[in-house]
């Protein structure tokens, strides 16, 4: 399989009153074509600014420091609105975090699609248009399609609200779908379905899927790789057996033993101490060292690379530098279930 | 058996809406929390499970029912008026979104010393002050954050000043209505963690609403399961995990999601069909305190 | 030498001071000066007036601004420059005292429509808006000639009157929308009585906005008194405001007197521009969030 | 809920215009009576001074002012019903025929303002919307508070100083020359001055209004979810974001009426413009009673009307707003999977 996208030490910055503030810092990925990789991270950690800056639907104040982000071997990086616009839809596609308000609530569901099925095809029949519709919303499992395509978004509940973005979103077969927590503001049982529709659309379309989301669980069930981001940067990134069953970065470890689900009842749950840095004053060194017990004297002085764990594993920590001290990683995979 | 501190009993609450239609929030729903337990509420959103915390603390009144309070009538207007004093120092609320819940014009020290001001209590460690930056000490808080603003906290400090608000008063029932849930694991635990504590060190019952099913197996005793109003499952955590009984509780447990790779990927979802008749009925006790909803005809 | 891979574990993180310096940038400075220069000026007109401003120099009617008279004299040959300090004196008063009454009876009315129970409060918002949708204009109008001869405070006191309503329903929105916050919830489980509420949680909260619509009625106060002058429904032309001064123009278009129309005007208009300059920076940022487009 | 039927909808709407069309008219009428002054004086002018009690017995008796105030309302409103409005004490004609000569320079005068300023305002408001920021909308805004802070008789005063009086362009008074009476260009001549200060006195307001809804709407997220689809900005704020601002600046349109009109009346006060303006502000001086009160239930009707199509946009147009019938359906539907 070849990589459709590669990103190449992308490094995103927001200006604002109080100066500049380094949201996404030196990232560096690639995604092959039909696999799912889940980017985890808590909030503020840069995962949705790295999402919209490959789409470029970054807001004015924010804009890509250095990089380069390479699709299908051809640099975007530098391209224009109007290049995009070309792209958006048709090769990159995206999702949202709240289904309630990434509807245009005025406007019914089935005209929306509509809009976005036109909007690459404009020669496109009426009739021939409304089939491709009714076919989109079948795809994504809305029941009813052709009574329901008149219908505007404050009659569908949150799952459907989710489906309908989803159908707007996989009109034009798009390559790459970024779906930036789409699944957190839905109930569990919901959420369920749409990861489900998620995945099997993905295989009917051959898709590649950028996850991104703070549930761990949630990732266990959809991502073939994961990568972990902390304060703009992707700390540990793996196949989702690699990082869920031999995780090597010290906040891999933290998130995996502070879930409740992992922790054993009456016994204290493990925390992170303290709280993530801001984004416009980050300490210097590994701006997770503050918080991870097993940091090294370097950790404060010097940023950690990427350190090669296996073909597809990498961790940015100075824990696998050979002249690290040993750790034992404190998770234990037993403990679950 | 222990000492009960809250008992609702049969609690029913329509909202209106428009002229003719109202909807069930709440339909006979009945439990009990014990003194020193943390008894988890969960359910999905719109089951009515916020509407239970806001009648336990008299902010909703109910169409119908009874909440007992340490004994004391709380929906009886005559004996909610002679104990409002003792209840409102004794019930404390945690909200889910702890900016909201905070005045954005107060600093910290304020919003922390006020139930105190409010009810003219002597602080027990001397100043309004001390005792502040007691609470917040206790809470796991710097000091240095008591002339903050909230906007100027992060969430989880946030809700950390909300808990140590209410711990001022030091009180015997905390109604938390989905406190963690709009904050980030790492911080999440750390909740969990203060939530633990207070139920060890101060003896504190809480009724703890979540949605989040595996922080209540971590963290409560018992749990009640709502659906649409209704209370459809209640038992001991482990019996409650182990062997669920209602269908509805079935399909909420096994929808959520495990951290692990080959567990969940290989795990089917268990179908819930909404049925009337699987949400009729009286709570049956199956065994010894597992309750389930039944239909009255199986 | 230290080694550098020597396991350290995790240090306290030290919350920095947040960097925010105060500073004047973007702050209406020159607005804020502007009206302060003009309110001190107004107020202490009597040191620095070259002339009495209702002294009617008839030789020197219709005279274009000169040495004598820095900003020329009007018609019935009163010096304009004095006229505008000691005009602006009853403009100014008239634009603060009407908002005076405006404010008082926008909290009053909006608290009560905010806090009272649901019928009441729509009732009552039916009528602001009743009131709101007749043109003031009208209104004043029609106030002023039932109350007969104008001075400086009826005319306040009608402009007070008829200038609340888009205030009111601003400081009950805000009433309400405290109202239901989660913090006002919260207080009342503590056991908050009700002027405790009031004072510390409702009060703090929706002063700001209070604020800028008071600055508007200011502005709107001030135009009303100069319309109404101008018109010749306000006030007479022996009590020298902005607007009387402004009720000889129609007759100096004719004569070419510019300076009559001009001069005054700017200084109306200035004071307008700052005001309303203040007004906005008062307003809350609504906007702060990035576009999406 | 179930829509009304349309005919109980627009019913019940009429009975609302004419109850406040009634109170209206007894709210004025004993309001302008209570108050001081003599409506003698505007029917026999000086005249009044020098009359002997009998004379003015008689001239009250002619006039109907001798009796109870109940009376005098009960017959007003009886002649009125049947289109008599009694006379004007000042012009001693029939008040309805002294209003019919006038009102149609106001509607001119006024109608066209308020579509120019109108149409302009939104022209105007999405154009500084579409470049937010950028110089165009900052100079815009920064002429615009300008043009909003001159007081429109200050503004229709140098006007005429500089156009009709210094260069001599244009007619500064009347609504035709003299002789003139039918010829269209001198009367449109005519219109040009109290045209643009109408214009240039509302057109910041409104515009402004739209920029800021514009904006609002814009930051929503379903924007993020067009441009993902590959909707160009243009198209996005045109399809969708003007759409959902449409209903409620119909609204805004249909409620500023009066507030335009009472800005006519002023400018018809300056430019000496024969409108029911300068009748309104002479009537209320002089207690022309009759003329008085079917000037304001003339208003009045169209401020009650405007509102009432404002309300009627709010309900029925706004697709948020309709009561839908659909939702309990949706969420059945979404919940049965």
């Amino acid at each position: 399989m070849s990589d459709i996208l590669k990103i190449e030490n992308l490094s995103v910055n927001f200006r604002s009153e109080d100066g500049e503030s380094e949201v996404v810092r030196g990232v560096s990925f690639s995604l092959k074509s039909g696999e799912t990789l889940a980017i985890v991270g808590e909030s503020g950690s840069g995962k949705s600014v790295l999402a919209k800056s490959i789409m470029k639907l970054l807001p004015h104040n924010a804009y890509i420091k250095e990089g380069e982000i390479l699709l299908n071997d051809i640099d975007i990086t530098s391209y224009t609105e109007r290049d995009m616009q070309k792209l958006r839809g048709s090769v990159l596609s995206m999702i949202f975090q709240d289904p309630m308000t990434s509807l245009n609530p005025t406007i019914s569901i089935g005209k929306q699609i509509a809009e976005a099925v036109r909007l690459h095809s404009p020669k496109m029949k009426r009739a021939d248009v409304k089939s491709r519709v009714i076919e989109l919303m079948e795809l994504v499992g809305i029941e009813n399609a052709e009574e329901r395509y008149n219908l505007y978004p404050h009659n569908f509940s949150g799952g459907m609200r989710q489906r309908s973005a989803l159908a707007i979103a996989i009109a034009q077969n798009p390559a790459i779908l970024f779906a930036d927590e789409p699944t957190t503001s839905l109930d569990v049982t919901t959420q369920l379905q749409i990861l489900d529709l998620l995945r099997d659309i993905q295989k009917k379309l051959g898709m590649a899927v950028v996850f991104i989301t703070h549930d761990l669980g949630v990732v266990a069930r959809i991502a073939d790789r994961v990568a972990v981001m902390y304060s703009g940067k992707i700390v540990e990134i793996g196949t989702a057996e690699e990082i869920f069953y031999d995780p090597k970065h010290p906040y891999t470890w933290g998130l995996m033993k502070s879930l409740p689900s992992f922790a054993e009842k009456g016994k204290e749950l493990y925390t992170i101490s303290g709280f993530p840095p801001s984004p416009g004053d980050l300490p210097k060194g590994d701006a997770f060292a503050p918080r991870n017990e097993y940091a090294l004297r370097i950790d404060y002085e010097e940023m950690p690379p990427m350190f090669k764990v296996s073909d597809t594993h990498y961790a940015a920590t100075w824990l696998l530098d050979s002249r690290a001290p040993k750790v034992l990683p404190p998770v234990r995979r037993d403990m679950n279930v | 058996m222990s000492e009960i501190i809250l008992d609702v009993r049969n609690l029913t609450h329509h909202f209106g809406i428009g002229k003719k239609l109202s909807v069930k929030a709440l339909d006979n729903v009945s439990f009990a929390v014990k003194k020193g337990e943390i008894f988890g509420l969960v359910g999905e959103s719109g089951s009515g499970k916020s509407t239970v915390a806001r009648c336990v603390m008299n902010i909703l009144k109910p169409t119908s029912g009874e909440i007992f309070c340490e004994g004391i009538n709380v929906l009886n207007p005559k004996e909610f008026k002679k104990n409002k004093k003792q209840l409102e120092a004794s019930r404390q609320l945690i909200f889910q979104d702890s900016a909201s819940s905070l005045n954005g014009r107060m600093t910290v020290r304020e919003i922390v010393s006020e139930p105190m001001k409010i009810h003219k209590v002597k602080p027990p460690r001397g100043t309004f002050d001390a005792e502040a930056e007691f609470q917040l000490f206790y809470v796991g808080l710097d000091k240095s954050l008591l002339d903050k603003y909230p906007t100027e906290l992060s969430g989880g400090m946030r809700q950390r000043v909300a808990i140590a608000r209410a711990l001022t008063m030091e009180p015997r029932l905390l109604v938390a209505d989905e406190p963690i849930s709009s904050l980030d694991v790492s911080v999440q635990a750390q909740i969990i963690n203060l939530f633990a504590h207070l139920r060890c060190e101060h003896n504190c019952s809480i009724l703890f609403i979540a949605h989040d099913l595996s922080v209540v197996r971590y963290l409560c005793d018992r749990v009640g399961v709502m659906c649409k109003g209704k209370l459809v499952e209640l038992a001991p955590v482990e019996k409650l995990f182990a062997s669920p009984r209602h269908p509805y509780t079935k399909a909420l447990l096994s929808s959520i999601p495990i951290p692990d790779p080959r567990l969940e990927r290989e795990r089917v979802m268990e179908k819930f069909d909404y049925d009337p008749k699987l949400l009729s009925g009286k709570l049956r006790e199956v065994s010894e305190e597992h309750f389930v909803l039944w239909g009255d005809e199986e | 030498m230290e080694n550098k891979f020597e396991l350290v574990g995790k240090r306290p993180t030290v919350l920095t001071e947040s960097k925010k310096r105060r500073t004047l940038r973007g702050k209406p400075v020159i607005s804020v000066s502007f009206i302060l220069v003009l309110i001190l000026a107004c107020s202490f007109c009597e040191l620095f007036m070259p002339k009495d401003p209702t002294y009617m120099d008839l030789y020197n009617a219709d005279a274009a601004p000169n040495g004598e008279f820095f900003f020329g004299t009007d018609a019935m040959g009163r010096d304009i420059f004095s006229m505008i300090w000691y005009g602006g004196r009853i403009s100014l008063f008239i634009g603060f005292f009407a908002t005076v009454i405006s404010v008082f009876i926008a909290v009053i009315f909006g608290s009560i429509s905010g806090l009272a129970p649901k019928w009441v409060d729509s009732i009552l918002m039916r009528f602001t808006e009743l009131l709101l949708s007749i043109p003031s204009l009208l209104l004043v109008i029609l106030l002023q000639a039932i109350m007969g001869k104008a001075n400086v405070l009826s005319i306040s006191i009608i402009l007070g009157l008829t200038g609340w309503m888009s205030m009111a329903k601003v400081v009950r929105s805000e009433v309400r929308q405290i109202r239901e916050s989660e913090y006002v919830i919260a207080a009342r489980c503590m056991g908050a009585g009700f002027w405790r509420i009031v004072w510390k949680h409702l009060a703090p909260n929706f002063v700001s906005s209070i604020m800028f619509m008071a600055v508007m009625n200011v502005r709107s106060a001030i135009v009303a008194e100069s319309t109404l002058s101008f018109i010749g429904m306000g006030l007479p032309l022996e009590i020298i405001s902005w607007g009387s001064l402004l009720s000889l123009a129609e007759r100096s278009i004719l004569s070419g007197s510019w300076w009559i129309i001009v001069i005054p005007g700017v200084f109306l208009v200035l004071t307008l521009l700052c005001l309303t300059n203040i007004g906005n920076h008062l307003r809350k940022a609504v906007n702060r969030k990035e576009s999406n487009l | 809920m179930i829509r009304e039927n349309p005919f109980v909808y627009y019913g019940k709407k009429l009975f609302v215009f004419l109850l406040s069309l009634f109170i209206l008219s007894l709210a004025v009428f004993f309001i302008s009576r209570l108050a001081p002054g003599d409506p003698l004086v505007s029917y026999y002018g000086d005249r009044v001074e020098k009359m002997s009690v009998e004379e003015r017995e008689w001239a009250e008796n002619k006039l109907g002012l001798n009796e109870s105030l109940p009376v005098q309302y009960g017959r007003w409103a009886k002649n009125a019903l049947c289109g008599d409005f009694g006379i004007s004490y000042k012009y001693k004609m029939e008040a309805s025929e002294v209003i019919g000569e006038r009102i149609g320079n106001t509607l001119v005068l006024g109608g066209i303002g308020f579509l120019l300023t109108f149409v302009l305002a939104l022209g105007l408001g999405i154009l500084c919307a579409y470049y937010e920021d950028k110089w165009l909308d900052k100079l815009l805004c920064r002429v615009g508070t300008i043009t909003s802070c001159i007081p429109e008789f200050w503004l229709s005063l140098v006007l005429i100083l500089i156009f009709s009086v210094n260069l001599n362009l244009l007619p500064g008074s009347g609504a035709y020359s003299i002789g003139n009476k039918d010829d269209f260009g001198d009367r449109m001549l005519h219109l040009v001055l109290p045209l643009a200060v109408v214009v240039i006195n509302h057109l910041w307001y409104y515009a402004y209004m739209v920029r800021n809804k514009l904006l609002e709407e814009v930051r929503a997220e379903y924007v993020l979810l067009g441009k993902a689809k590959g909707l160009s900005k243009r198209k996005i704020i045109f399809r969708h974001c003007l759409r959902n601002i449409m209903p409620s600046y119909l609204s805004l349109m249909a409620i500023s009426v009066p507030h335009i009109m009472g800005g006519t009346y002023i400018i018809e006060t300056v430019f000496s413009y024969p409108g029911i303006g300068k009748l309104a502000t002479e009537s209320a001086r002089y207690k022309d009673y009759n003329l008085l009160m079917l000037i304001c239930l003339i208003s009045g009707a169209v401020v009650i009307l405007c509102n009432i199509i404002a309300q009627i946009i709010n309900e029925r147009i706004d697709p948020r707003m309709r009561e839908s019938r659909h939702i309990e359906e949706g969420e059945v539907a979404e919940n049965g999977k």
